[in-house]
């Protein structure tokens, strides 16, 4: 099983090394957004939580650009069936899972700074901050893997992804918002409340998209 | 006849009974007027909103449960549960607005009741368009189902976590600090009425559905065995 | 195979009562802190009803709106009667053939 | 292996009904059949990778198989297996060796297919017929009990399929070989035969 991750794994980076365009895109998008908005506002920094809105929003966008890919790419050139009799599902998801979080955590590692030096955004909780941002773009990525499955079983059609990850990344979202904001906002002590929600809630949904993943991916 | 039916078909009879009440019958409440009514009408049709979606998530997962395939159609069966239930939350949300209006001033804001109905509705659109974009694939009863349940099992932790964590202009069934609903007698009567009224007409809208699909499936099939 | 499954429902079952508590905990630590938004205070329904004049006529106007109510029902009413009649007769000619 | 009663159907259109066979180790059969008429569902089914409407398939190796392990024991390709346009064919073969595979086996491999001067070159620059090549090499890779290949030699030239030939002939003892093919030369490979679509 681990031994099959990592073969899976490395192949995966492997080839998308190669062609990068997926992570190309999904940066290429974060940078544009964050410039436009920085222009647009010509230098007078928003309030912290507009700014942890649009932060977000960034993420999330950027974040529907690229999370599909990995498994979209394997059934638009035909490799799912070579990937499905060298491996087993499980295995698929969870290296795929692994994929998207290494994705993910380039993505974040890209966004946010590009966020806080071009927005003018003053950090009063710097490791809350940082907390909030990783766990929320650890929940997105949970969720959106096995959806990204199911939309690559259906041809990957361009908005779909978009659409069925929305309304269950919806909660997650407004409580990273939340959590967010109250970093940018206050000195005081920080509760890790909301960040141990989502931490645990990211842990219950990979478990069970893990349970359900045959279904989707295999074919009956 | 069998005795399923003539509950089902009872509808015909309890539907406008509660409607008559609800107009006539209860009396009106003491701040919203003749306007109050408007709760036998909105507080079922937010019943049967959830009821539907509890039930095409169940009905998900005794499908994918099922690997003896004992049980045919319990996919389809959840895709016509859900859709009706899309219905009833449109009219929920559309009722739920009419009656914030009147008591609150704005017919939105953002309510956590009402995020919470918006989040089933977005959910409900979204299986819908994954259930078409399936189309044609064998796969579809499978992917649809999985994602309900994907949906059904996560959404509790959020309607029930988030209206704790902001404050709610409903009148909450859960905790009630001092904001219970005192309901007169006749009143409740009534509501009760109203909601089997409504859990009744959703349930004969689901059984017609799936005697369609049935009829459609057999005569598919022995078209294909003729040819 | 199985021994992996078995435990990952597990920790899943267990994971259910950790989320409650830490959302529950952060409803506590906001309830305590006081910043709750409390726009709905003085706008809260109380649905009681009005005792006094419990005789009174009721306008015209819940009339209408009965009406019009009653009229959406007969129309909902008399579709899905159509349906179902129409359902029962093909249930019944295709046991027929059968 | 046993199949009883095996039946597919794809939406409302059966493929094919009332297929019962048995194969032991060391024996071959040969799926025939025109175009269309479920040789590669069959085989699909045969692998674990569909199920079948109705009937039952079981593997036995020493005890029964669970379905979800069948793919450990067998080696499957066909005209759907696709390689990963970016890899190598050595990339390829580290992928889908389930053990450890030594240099050694899978220079012997790319050599015995003539493809050792490509091995550092990417699927994307080969032919349909060097991918044939790779592809039939992905499957016996593992050395596994079963073998299920879908038109093998489709795409190869006279010598290709040559050397799969006497490939599959040399492995024969203590193997399932179920092959599905409209080639008679290859039908003379097997020791039975179904014929579909009749």
């Amino acid at each position: 099983m681990v031994s099959e991750i990592i073969r899976n794994l490395a192949k995966d980076l492997r080839v998308e090394f190669r062609s990068r365009f997926a992570i190309n895109i999904s940066l290429a998008f974060a940078v544009i957004a964050t410039l436009a908005l920085s222009l647009a506002t010509g230098g007078i920094p928003f309030p912290p939580r507009v700014q942890s809105v649009l932060l977000w929003l960034i993420i999330f966008f950027s974040a529907m650009n690229g999370l599909s890919h990995i498994f979209v790419r394997e059934d638009d050139r035909g490799t799912s069936l070579f990937l499905l009799v060298s491996t087993t599902s499980d295995a698929i998801y969870l290296s795929k899972l692994i994929y998207n979080l290494i994705f993910m955590s380039v993505l974040l590692a890209v966004i946010t700074p590009l966020f806080v030096f071009f927005l003018q955004v003053n950090i009063l909780g710097i490791p809350p901050f940082i907390i909030s941002v990783l766990t929320g773009g650890l929940s997105i990525t949970a969720v959106t893997t096995i959806l990204a499955a199911m939309v690559a079983k259906s041809g990957g059609k361009g908005p779909l992804f978009t659409i069925i990850s929305f309304p269950l990344l919806l909660p997650v979202l407004w409580l990273s918002i939340f959590s967010t904001a109250a970093t940018l906002e206050s000195t005081g002590p920080h509760g890790y409340g909301t960040q141990l929600f989502l931490l645990a809630f990211s842990g219950f949904i990979t478990a069970l998209s893990f349970l359900l993943f045959r279904f989707v991916w295999l074919d009956e | 006849m069998k005795l399923k039916h003539i509950i089902l078909r009872s509808v015909y009879i309890i539907m406008p009974a509660a409607i008559v009440m609800a107009f006539l019958w209860a009396p009106p409440a003491e701040i919203l007027g003749e306007a109050s009514r408007i709760m036998y009408f909105h507080v079922p049709l937010a019943w049967v909103s959830v009821l539907a979606f509890v039930v095409s998530g169940v009905l998900s997962i005794t499908h994918l449960a099922d690997r003896n395939r004992r049980f045919t159609g319990l996919d389809e069966w959840a895709y016509h549960s859900a859709s009706t239930g899309m219905v009833f939350t449109i009219l929920t949300v559309i009722t739920g607005s009419i009656w914030a209006k009147i008591s609150w001033g704005v017919y939105w804001n953002w309510d956590p009741r009402e995020t919470s109905i918006v989040i089933i509705l977005l959910i409900y659109i979204a299986y819908l368009s994954l259930r078409s974009a399936l189309a044609h694939t064998e796969n579809r009863g499978r992917i649809g189902s999985a994602y309900l349940i994907l949906a059904m099992i996560t959404l509790p932790f959020f309607i029930f976590l988030v209206p704790r964590i902001y404050d709610s202009l409903h009148p909450d069934p859960i905790i009630n600090f001092d904001r219970t609903i005192y309901l007169d007698g006749r009143m409740r009567v009534t509501l009760g009425v109203a909601i089997l009224a409504f859990t009744l007409l959703y349930s004969y809208i689901v059984n017609i559905l799936n005697r369609i699909a049935i009829l459609n499936n057999t005569v598919e099939d022995t078209f294909h065995e003729d040819h | 195979m199985r021994i992996i499954k078995t435990i990952i429902v597990a920790m899943s079952i267990c994971l259910i009562p950790m989320m409650m508590s830490t959302g529950l905990h952060f409803f506590m630590a906001r309830a305590q802190t006081g910043a709750v938004v409390s726009s709905g205070e003085n706008l809260k329904i109380t649905v009681t009803p009005v005792r006094k004049d419990e005789g009174a006529v009721p306008s015209a106007v819940l009339y209408r709106v009965l009406g019009v109510v009653l009229i959406i029902w007969a129309g909902l009413a008399a579709y899905l009667f159509i349906i179902d009649r129409r359902v029962a007769r093909i249930e019944k000619e295709i046991h027929l053939t059968e | 292996m046993e199949a009883i009663n095996l039946a597919r159907k794809f939406g409302r259109t059966s493929i094919f009904r009332d297929i019962n066979f048995s194969v032991a180790a060391g024996e071959s059969l040969c799926v025939t059949g025109p175009n269309g008429s479920g040789k590669s569902t069959l085989l699909r089914i045969l692998a674990g990778l569909l199920s079948p409407t109705t009937g039952k398939v079981t593997h036995t190796l020493d005890r029964t198989i669970p379905k979800d392990a069948w793919l450990d024991h067998t080696g499957y390709t066909g005209p759907l297996v696709n390689p990963y346009d970016e890899l190598t064919a050595l990339e390829h073969i580290r992928f889908a060796g389930r053990r450890a595979m030594e240099r050694a086996t899978a220079d012997s491999f790319l050599t015995r297919f003539d493809l050792a001067r490509h091995r550092d070159k990417k699927v994307r620059y080969y032919s349909s017929g060097m991918k044939q090549r790779l592809k039939i090499i992905l499957a016996f890779l593992n050395d596994p009990p079963v073998l299920i290949l879908d038109e093998p030699s489709t795409n190869l030239d006279a010598r290709g399929k040559d050397i799969l030939h006497t490939y599959i002939d040399s492995i024969r003892s203590g193997k399932i070989i179920i092959i599905a093919t409209n080639d008679p030369a290859e039908e003379r490979l097997c020791g039975g035969g179904i014929q579909l679509g009749q």
